[in-house]
């Protein structure tokens, strides 16, 4: 990597987690309606693995979208809008937080009912290998859908028909309230691999040059044609599930400890000691981002409305 | 008799019952330790125990198989799935299993299960978040479904429900909550099964349940200034269908509007309209009118949103093109 | 034109779709190395390869979910389930994603998906291998619903299916695939969302679909006999739902039976009632009359069976009550 | 175990065989109707299993199920009268060849969608272990159910609450026609237990001693209270999958290679070589085995149709 892309890299977390901020803000002034789910504390996650893509790959995940959204490069402009309900979001204000996607950006949104994504996303690259596309596709998911049902069927259709996808577990400790222990028969998510003779690995989601690699390493076995593989990144959302979360399941200092081991601190301090950026330099691509959300926000709040006509638009393709 | 909201009637209902009968008990996502997604369970885990308030993992369909199993065994499941769109997940236990055990096995399979969800849109969650298919799920015999409108049919239907042997879907509605209304204290029992008047009158007869009862109170009071005294028959469950009151009303006024969150198209309104025009043919003044959700997935967008959801002045336009 | 059955019909347009597109290719349940569970893919599999007729585990909501994916790609899934009542292990992906992704992001998402499968009860086979829940897919709005009636219209309709742009549920019925009927040669469209007149009248019109087309015709062959002249609309589609035919028929012979093989309740026969008296008011001369399915789940004894199920005589009677 | 028990055994085993060529016998002259799923062939799982069980423990299958009502104890009788439809059936004549149940047996069915009796057999388990008693549930069911969702979330559930459920796979080598290894991503389907971190074994489905030792080992660790058990029973099925099923799938050769190790062939050479039977004793059972079905049969024939107004029975269970 050029520094210019680690640099890239960096400005795509600083955004997400001031997009999110921003976002929880105008959730607060009823700006946005409906779920607001948060990903901060998860940046790394999602950077370091779409980091590694191909432009060709394609990207689904579930509904605590937003960053995902961002790293697949849509603007924060259009995931603001989204969120506001505006006609220049990236689903036309159609869809909201959970349901944001960019066909052009290889990103296929955005799924709210849990686990459901996870057999689209194997159709997605079972139409890649019948086309004979050097595509695969990354589909992501919280610990808690690799309870569902759509979980178990889609793994084990990928690994029988040997489909190009990287299953990627975002293992955030929690299922809403319920910690991976009260709710899965195994803690390390990796583990249910087993059960499909699968290739797995676990990675430490709060480094993203850890997340990079391992995604790259993982990337390069599914794009092989050996089939699926399953990523297990640990990691930690330092808000509520979603706004309005009571937090009854977990303590102060739990957060607190995961805190510390903040993915934008360990990638900064990763940064300057490797000399690719200084403290400077950092600060001020921080700012730079501020303004960056602030004209995101200006945007979103002055786009229009869809028109009401909208409302009958594309229920159906035909004609 | 108090004033409280539908969420505490709804929690009063659940309590008591586990107090007066040790065999009932909650399973469901979040229903433990956050206290349930719409704090109807708030408090339970605390004082029941972990293992009459059972969190779950996300499996609808090995929630309400659970019930099933759990009901077998001669408890009293209270099943939670969060809202109605996530029942889709649990169809084939919900219609193929619930619906048909006892039937099929000839009267030796007994299922005292209650299946609480929550239905309604209005609140931007979106086309997969606010589906009001209530309809679709009343459409399978073996199923009872039940879905109040007040606060007291909300705890008396609950508490019926609970102590019913068969298996009833129990289908609550996100945005009613927090309405408040009086409900008698302690132990009553309403009748699952029996539609209501909930609003007398004379000029027309409006058959609505759920959140729309509120949505058509509120047009009945604005009719009501102009005179038009309009009858809310409230139906409470929607299999068994109790057409009595409906057709009792329609007899008196002879003009129906039949109003519904959810889509028109085999939706409620079509049955009870198509119901009426059976048994009342004679009494028929003026063609029926289905007051319902636009034909669209709700979208996000609040205006939109709104603008694809049954309102107060959807239906008072069609009262008055009754009339 | 050939004399065909609708077994061979249906076989014929995936066959020839199959040519056609290289894009088209199926996957379910038994599709391949067993030849299809009712024998519609036989030969499939090694004509065209395991790569397009690829058979699946028992696992439904992969099927349709994968399917989904594929087209979102570019490709023309033709999805089997193998009955309608296993759909319900899918419904998920037929109601929340099938029928909402393509309104949900606006358009982005195009899904020209096709899911086929089959319906119907009368073959001894219990309440959870018998049903004719049609209606409840028809409820949701993003989703095609097509059901057709004769070799015809099958091979038409399903050419159209594959053909559309839209998620659309192919619905066959188990006791139709042996029914001859002339089929045009070759390529041909049947447009989905158009009802048709399949005999025409002048004394009451029967609209019906699928199996009881065939039941409704015989109906209407006793009664011609008495001198009663049915006209039978054939609905084919229930989403889109054209009532034209209906609304023109109704206009013509002022009485109506609608006559369905699920149940009656919030099933077809409500809503095309329902639509009748909105559209044609002052046209009705009778009240309409609904005949359906026994609200029970279907038993295994023959006899019960056959009493529970839609016949013949229940059409006669029906038809001579509006008259 | 006593010499009668070793020779009831026996008995069972035939009587389900010749209980089952009967059905086809009946089938073919249009006297049953639907779908006719017969256990010919894997005798032996269900007849060890049950064996092993207390009177306590329910049982739980899929539609293949006149063997294993024949191990619940009930009657030949009662099971071809269920299959001709008559009043005097388990099910009344409503349920048929699929759905045979009999709860005073603790036989919970019957059921015939793929995998959905898994959750409701971790619901009775979960009924008892609330209850306080000491039973335990086996649910038995195919190779091909292991792929649905069901039986994912039911597995993962029993592991997470520690239920008292015995999970029996009888792996007959196919779901219809479907080869294990073409739809499933493990064909030693014990393997799935991993993903669930339960205890499992392997066992040859064929042999009725090492199925009933199995499963006694099994059961003694589920009744212990240490949570569920996988067990997988290598097995086949000597018949179509239902009638009428082409057979497109598999050689003749495979079958009769599978019938040179037929279960009751094992079991009368196991007893006659542990003395605990002779040939003739053994023949003398079987021909006593055919009175029985044939009597069976003329009961079935001659018991009365449902009245018409079952058809209204049972719909609810109130009043
Ligand atoms: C089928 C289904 N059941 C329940 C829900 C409600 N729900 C939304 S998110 C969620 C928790 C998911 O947890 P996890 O998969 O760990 O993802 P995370 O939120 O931690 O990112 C639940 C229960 C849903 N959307 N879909
Ligand atoms: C959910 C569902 N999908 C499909 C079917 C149709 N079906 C019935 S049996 C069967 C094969 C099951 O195979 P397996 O579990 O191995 O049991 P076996 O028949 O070999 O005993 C299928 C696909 C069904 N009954 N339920
Ligand atoms: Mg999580
Ligand atoms: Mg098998």
């Amino acid at each position: 990597m050029q520094k210019a892309e680690y640099l890239e890299l960096y400005h795509q977390m600083v955004l997400i987690r001031l997009v999110e901020e921003k976002a929880a803000q105008l959730y607060q002034q009823d700006k946005i309606g409906g779920f607001l789910h948060l990903y901060i504390g998860q940046e790394a996650v999602s950077t370091g693995l779409i980091s590694a893509r191909q432009p060709q790959d394609r990207i689904i995940t579930a509904y605590r979208d937003h960053g995902v959204a961002i790293n697949c490069g849509i603007s924060a402009k259009e995931v603001l809008a989204e969120l506001l309900g505006k006609a220049t979001g990236c689903s036309g204000g159609k869809g909201g937080s959970m349901h944001m996607a960019d066909v052009e950006k290889n990103f296929w949104g955005g799924h709210a009912i849990v686990g459901a994504h996870l057999p689209i996303a194997a159709g997605l690259a079972l139409g890649d290998t019948y086309q004979k596309k050097d595509a695969i596709t990354v589909c992501m998911f919280g610990d808690g859908a690799t309870n569902i049902g759509f979980f178990h069927e889609a793994l084990n259709l990928s690994k029988v028909w040997k489909l190009p996808v990287l299953w990627v577990c975002e293992n955030n400790q929690y299922g809403m309230g319920t910690a991976v222990e009260r709710a899965s028969a195994v803690s390390e998510i990796r583990q249910k691999a087993l059960g499909y003779d699968m290739l797995n690995s676990r990675v430490d989601g709060m480094d993203l040059m850890a997340v990079r690699q391992a995604a790259q390493e993982a990337m390069a076995h599914v794009r092989s044609g050996q089939g699926p593989y399953l990523l297990e990144a640990i990691t930690y959302r330092y808000r509520g599930h979603s706004m309005g979360d009571p937090e009854r399941y977990r303590k102060a200092d739990e957060v607190r400890r995961w805190q510390e081991n903040d993915p934008i601190g360990i990638y900064r301090a990763y940064l300057t000691k490797k000399r690719l950026a200084t403290k400077a330099e950092l600060d001020r691509l921080d700012k730079q981002v501020g303004a960056e959300v602030l004209e995101a926000t200006q945007f979103a709040e002055a786009s229009p409305e869809p028109a009401p006509e909208a409302l009958y638009e594309h229920i159906y393709a035909d004609n | 008799m108090a004033r409280i909201t539908m969420r505490e009637a709804i929690s009063k209902a659940l309590w008591e019952e586990m107090e007066r009968d040790p065999n009932v008990f909650i399973l469901g996502e979040e229903v433990g330790v956050w206290g349930g997604s719409y704090a109807i369970t708030k408090g339970f885990f605390d004082h029941f125990g972990e293992e009459r308030v059972r969190d779950t993992p996300i499996a609808e369909a090995a929630i309400v198989g659970a019930a099933i199993g759990a009901a077998l065994t001669g408890l009293r499941p209270v099943a939670e799935l969060m809202t109605i769109n996530f029942a889709f997940a649990a169809m084939d236990h919900i219609v193929n299993e619930a619906a048909k055990l006892h039937y099929m096995f000839n009267g030796q399979f007994v299922l005292p299960l209650v299946i609480r969800t929550v239905s309604g849109g209005g609140r931007q969650l979106g086309a997969t978040h606010s589906q009001t298919p209530d309809a679709i799920f009343a459409h399978f015999p073996g199923l009872k479904v039940v879905s109040p409108g007040t606060p007291e049919d909300a705890k008396g239907l609950l508490k019926s429900a609970i102590r019913s042997q068969d298996p009833v879907l129990f289908i609550e509605h996100a945005t009613l909550y927090q309405v408040r209304g009086e409900v008698p204290e302690g132990d009553y029992l309403t009748p699952i099964g029996k539609s209501k008047v909930q609003r007398p009158g004379r000029d027309v007869t409006i058959v609505t349940y759920s959140k729309m009862l509120e949505v058509s109170t509120r047009a009945a009071e604005q009719l009501a200034q102009e005179g038009i005294e309009a009858e809310i028959v409230d139906l409470r469950s929607l299999r068994p269908l109790d057409m009595s009151p409906v057709l009792a009303s329609f007899k008196k006024t002879n003009r129906a509007v039949i109003v519904e969150e959810g889509w028109g198209s085999f939706g409620v309104g079509s049955e009870v309209a198509a119901r009426i025009y059976e048994q009342a043919f004679d009494y028929v003044d003026a063609p029926i009118r289905r007051v319902a959700q636009k034909e669209v997935p709700l979208p996000y967008n609040r205006a939109l949103e709104q603008s694809a959801l049954p309102q107060v002045e959807d239906v008072i336009a069609a009262v008055k093109e009754v009339l």
